[in-house]
């Protein structure tokens, strides 16, 4: 039993161990190889504290992140709408499967450029580029969620007619959340992923274009710096906002 | 205050679909019961023969089956159904179960809290029911059933999981509900002395497919019911052959 | 004094026309023949095509096979040069590679696909030479052209053919050309050798944006003729070429300036004629298209 | 009840329906369109039997397919172990956690370039560097299946001492079918968009090398018809493996 | 044959941490009980008093309390626990979970088949839990622990959901099981005939923490046992003010 705030930073304190052993061994496999191969933390670290100084780390981030965050938010919107529909109609699953599967498996590539092509290479055109991308999966994960819902408390649900908003959304959302969870975390990822993409095909700005420059002069030490940095990001989300979301949502569980 | 609703079941047929290896059950072929409004049914018969699937059948959970299901009075009366499991939302509180089914107003919010009091769980009404024994459980389950205020309750072993002491409590609480307001109340169980003690009529279901083979009106007096000894002598007049 | 609206060009980041477009603004080129320029930097070629098939900008770089194919496929593209300047084979200095035929049995890194043009030149070369396809003795390894380099200083290949930027920066970490595609284009009858990278626009600039399109092109051949005879300017240019050494500056500047195109003629036609023929034989309609002619009025020329 | 024939031949003429539908839309889109960017289902369909009569697509089909189901097959093993380990042992998670959530958001570029170095420009570096994008998205997914777990039965399982093996047999795997069926649906899209990816940068065959020169060329056309030429296999995939696979797996529902 | 296995239980302290608004519950607090190889102990308390809480804590799945619990004989007892809920795995058929904790071989299969032949329910051994009805599942949950042979039983509620006759034939089924191999048998009831029926000792828990308020050794005979009469009487003597 203890209190809330010890185990928060005995929470802190693993992560931090953990970040210390990942960047050593960083540093073992880069002391073995070429510089150029695989820079060391200590290059990687210059490169990002000079690009941050510059002032250019910022603003590419910045702007990659509000594009991830537009894309996001539409992303995991409409996903997990067609995904909860899917898995309990089965109607509308049997019609719409195969458009799922096409859509799913449908290269970033060809979406990417129909988007830029019809809308123009604009900012709404990347963000929904990026959605179109991510939204079948959210929808084929929610979707298996939908469908291994308890019928034991849907019935109960039934019986005591308490209507289809309250059914949603005190009956089917929270048995979703383990789904929904693996969704934003695999999601923001893939989301980054994609956009990284997007911006290298038609941005001139971001951390795409810069990791996509980059490569072009195989700079691998701004690529990694850069990339870091983004997942640092990610890092701190995951700290300030999945996980306690998280231990609240979970609060039930005994 | 709401109409009285009867009900009048005629299944011609209801057979679950064999599946796997298990063979094809015939639950009920022709069996027909009508239900006067406001009166309390004591299901009784042994496990498996399909009371349950009965009360689904009668609540509108279970569709597939041949037959029909009329209500009389109400064409769509309110049902409250305690289930033979809880079912309650593991991830709302105690009293949020008991609310969902209620409209939000301060009134169904203090029926839920005093239907709490009453069953003594006062102190539980923020809790997560996981962190409930499995007799509180079933209590809330209970209290969400009787705050809805039901025209219709259907009962599936409502006090199992439940000391003396407390059962009979409720019992107390069932029979004071029902004399504030006209509920008709289909009620399972295994324990006759519970039928005996309440019913106004207990049905004995036996066979496969399964037919009532007794069909007893409880005339007993409101006295008599207390009476223990007077519930032994209907015990072994009416259903010591039963089971 | 300019009223008149802005040419948008699309540009790879760190691409060599970037070197152009910077002397063009550093040098006031722009202001002199007036005209406006908007750049619009992006990370990939593919980028700058989606650019201009989206119609974000107004003029790219790109080769004009793939202009000449979406010509063909109704897009009326035109094309002038750029660069002169094609790929090469390059190989460690002291390797003792001579020539194509000490290549037997090596692994050689070919930058893009199997279809690549200077790759199908190089093959036909061979099989010329030395009466044996360089794709059955030597092993090819197909990849991009940041990856290709780095194998190649690894030791993992023995050769890249790559594009010409490429090879100027192997060129100064001590790996020599094996053989240049002009003498490859030159030993399969094809003189002179004709650019094959160039600006690429639609047609309808011309009407649209008529004087813009002259000055540019003034703006370009004055920005080349600065970066042919003047060291400053490159000098300029350094910071933003991400140079290690300065051998490698060096041999950029040289590239660089081998590679500025003469003027366009009929001779050029001609012989991309003959390249053209040469290359819709070895790589099929897959390469060049499966509508595609060869079509001279591709290639602009001023009037006057 | 109506047969189980039946109902899979009324499964198959929603499916065919869905079908036709959508290639009727994507006419209609078509016909409002430049047929050089967008080419309607009747272009896409020569190109495809085109590239189907001289055998290209076939091979290169069967090159991306036995690449995607390697990296496949590695990824989803590798994943869902770590997954569940992540999921079901607290410490372990503390710390690999960082480690995850870097892996994950690591852009595929990142890795494919840092394989293709170490390993140099092969299959196996091929193979390797799809399965380390795709692995921690599976990790990930499973992880929270693995948190999801019902405890009544796990303690069931730990008080009748059926040991580790057993205990995950019957009780943890069946629990997860549904995250893991997930991860399978949007595993395979994500691997065979990593393979596209990695063929690109490095190998000189399969399908997203023929894509790649097709996006250089801009020849839409090509893209489509190799991008739904493998659509149509997981279409297979789908219909011949997964859903009879899903339907077993699923039995005991009620 | 295997040694007979005692229990040492002292419990200092068992507390369920206070989660959200919920106050702290302090379950048990110095609580002793010494239970004799081969006893066969009820034990009786109102709903929610901790009963189910101490069979977890003597069945090693809650180890957050201060005391302990020793086992005395056999250092790890084979045990068998019958949870207030079936808990069986929904995925496996009602054979496969029993033979669960078995080790595969063909005796231990037909150990379990003539286990389910016996509770009734031989021609349900390919079905899925899911589709059985409670009281039905709850007779595998009951096989599932008998068929493991164990030499300590917990069970919590075993015999609710079930009809008067099934019960009974369960009940046998136990009796019989129990003179054929010496059990500690822990038995959690709210029904005081099923626990004077069978028990050698009853303890009734009252209180909060919870304490024993009665430890009484049962001296029936068998044939008082199967008496009616003389359990009732057994029952007004000894437990009627208990709850
Ligand atoms: N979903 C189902 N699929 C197939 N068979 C079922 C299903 N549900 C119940 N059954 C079968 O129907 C019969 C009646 O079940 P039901 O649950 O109605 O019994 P019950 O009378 O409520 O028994 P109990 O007193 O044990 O709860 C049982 O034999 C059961 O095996
Ligand atoms: N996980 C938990 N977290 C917090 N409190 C709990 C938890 N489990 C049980 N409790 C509390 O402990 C008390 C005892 O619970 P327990 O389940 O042992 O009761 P019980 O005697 O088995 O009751 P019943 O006869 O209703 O099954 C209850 O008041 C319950 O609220
Ligand atoms: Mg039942
Ligand atoms: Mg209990």
């Amino acid at each position: 039993m203890k209190k809330q705030s010890a185990r928060r930073s005995t929470h802190l304190a693993w992560s931090a161990l953990s970040i210390v052993v990942l960047v050593a061994a960083w540093q073992v496999a880069a002391s073995f190889s070429d510089p150029r191969l695989l820079p060391g933390p200590g290059r990687v670290g210059a490169t990002l504290v000079a690009a941050g100084l510059d002032g250019s780390l910022f603003t590419n981030i910045g702007i990659t992140l509000a594009r991830v965050f537009a894309s996001f938010v539409l992303a995991m919107t409409i996903g997990s709408a067609i995904g909860i529909a899917l898995g309990r109609v089965v109607l509308l699953n049997r019609f719409f499967d195969p458009w799922l599967i096409l859509f799913l498996n449908l290269p970033a590539l060809v979406i990417i450029i129909l988007c830029y092509i019809w809308l123009g290479l604009t900012e709404v055109a990347a963000i929904i580029a990026v959605a179109i991308n991510k939204i079948p999966n959210v929808a084929v994960t929610l979707r298996e969620g939908g469908r291994a819902l308890d019928r034991d408390l849907l019935e109960m649900a039934s019986v005591y007619r308490i209507g289809r908003w309250r059914t949603l959304r005190h009956v089917i959302l929270p048995q979703l959340t383990p789904y929904f969870m693996g969704a934003v975390r695999s999601g923001l990822a893939l989301v980054w992923k994609i956009v990284l993409v997007v911006e290298l095909l038609g941005r001139g700005s971001g951390v795409g274009f810069v990791i996509g420059s980059a490569f072009q002069l195989f700079d691998v030490s701004t690529i990694l710096a850069y990339a870091l940095a983004f997942v640092a990001v990610i890092q701190m989300i995951e700290f300030l906002i999945l996980q306690p979301c998280e231990r609240r949502l979970n609060r039930w569980r005994r | 205050m709401a109409a009285m609703t009867g009900l009048e079941i005629e299944i011609d047929d209801k057979t679950y679909a064999p599946l796997a290896s298990a063979p094809t059950r015939r639950i009920f072929d022709g069996f027909q019961l009508t239900v006067d409004p406001g009166a309390f049914v004591c299901l009784l018969g042994p496990s498996g023969i399909g009371k349950t699937t009965l009360l689904n059948m009668i609540s509108g959970l279970d569709t597939d089956y041949s037959g029909r299901i009329e209500f009389r009075g109400e064409p769509r009366p309110r049902m409250g159904y305690v289930f033979q499991t809880p079912r309650l939302l593991p991830w709302r509180t105690v009293l949020e179960n008991i609310l969902l089914p209620l409209p939000s107003t301060e009134a169904a919010r203090r029926t839920a809290v005093n239907l709490l009091t009453d069953m003594g769980m006062s102190d539980t009404q923020d809790i997560y029911p996981e962190r409930l024994s499995l007799g509180m459980q079933r209590r809330v389950a209970l209290a969400r059933a009787f705050a809805l205020e039901p025209d219709i309750l259907l009962m599936d072993e409502p006090f199992v999981s439940l000391d003396e002491t407390t059962a009979d409590k409720l019992r107390d609480l069932l029979i004071e509900m029902l004399a504030q307001r006209p509920v008709t109340v289909l009620f399972v169980t295994h324990d006759s002395r519970d039928a005996i003690r309440m019913a106004s009529r207990i049905i004995v279901l036996s066979g496969s497919p399964a037919h009532a083979v007794k069909d007893i009106q409880v005339g007993l007096s409101h006295g008599e019911r207390l009476d223990k000894g007077a519930i032994e002598a209907f015990r072994g007049r009416f259903l010591a052959q039963s089971q | 004094t300019q009223t008149s609206e802005p040419l948008k060009v699309g540009s790879l980041k760190f691409g060599t026309v970037n070197w152009l477009l910077d002397t063009i603004a550093g040098d006031k080129v722009d202001v002199r023949e007036r005209v406006r320029l908007e750049r619009l930097e992006l990370a990939s070629n593919q980028a700058t095509t989606v650019a201009l098939q989206a119609g974000a900008v107004d003029l790219i770089v790109s080769d004009w096979f793939w202009a000449m194919r979406q010509r063909a496929e109704g897009d009326s593209l035109l094309f002038r040069p750029y660069s002169n300047a094609l790929g090469a084979l390059m190989v460690p200095r002291d390797k003792g590679f001579s020539s194509l035929a000490d290549l037997k049995g090596k692994r050689l890194g070919v930058a893009g696909s199997a279809l690549d043009k200077s790759w199908l030149l190089l093959r036909a070369f061979s099989r010329n030479k030395l009466h044996a396809d360089l794709a059955d003795i030597a092993e090819p390894v197909y990849g991009a052209p940041p990856l290709l380099s780095e194998q190649l200083r690894l030791g993992r290949l023995d050769g890249v053919l790559t594009f010409w930027n490429f090879a100027a920066r192997l060129d100064a970490a001590g790996y020599q050309p094996l053989i240049d595609m002009d003498d490859v284009l030159t030993e399969l009858g094809v003189t002179p050798s004709p650019p094959l990278v160039g600006f690429v626009w639609r047609e309808e600039l011309l009407r649209s944006k008529p004087d813009q399109i002259a000055a540019f092109f003034r703006a370009v051949s004055g920005a080349n003729q600065i970066l042919k005879t003047e060291d400053a300017a490159w000098e300029r240019l350094r910071p933003s070429m991400s140079i290690e050494t300065d051998a490698e500056f060096v041999r950029l500047k040289e590239y660089f300036r081998a590679g500025i195109p003469t003027p366009w003629g009929d001779a050029e036609t001609k012989a991309a004629e003959r390249l053209f023929g040469i290359l819709s034989e070895l790589g099929g309609p897959e390469l060049v298209g499966p509508r595609t002619r060869f079509d001279p009025t591709l290639f602009w020329m001023p009037k006057g």
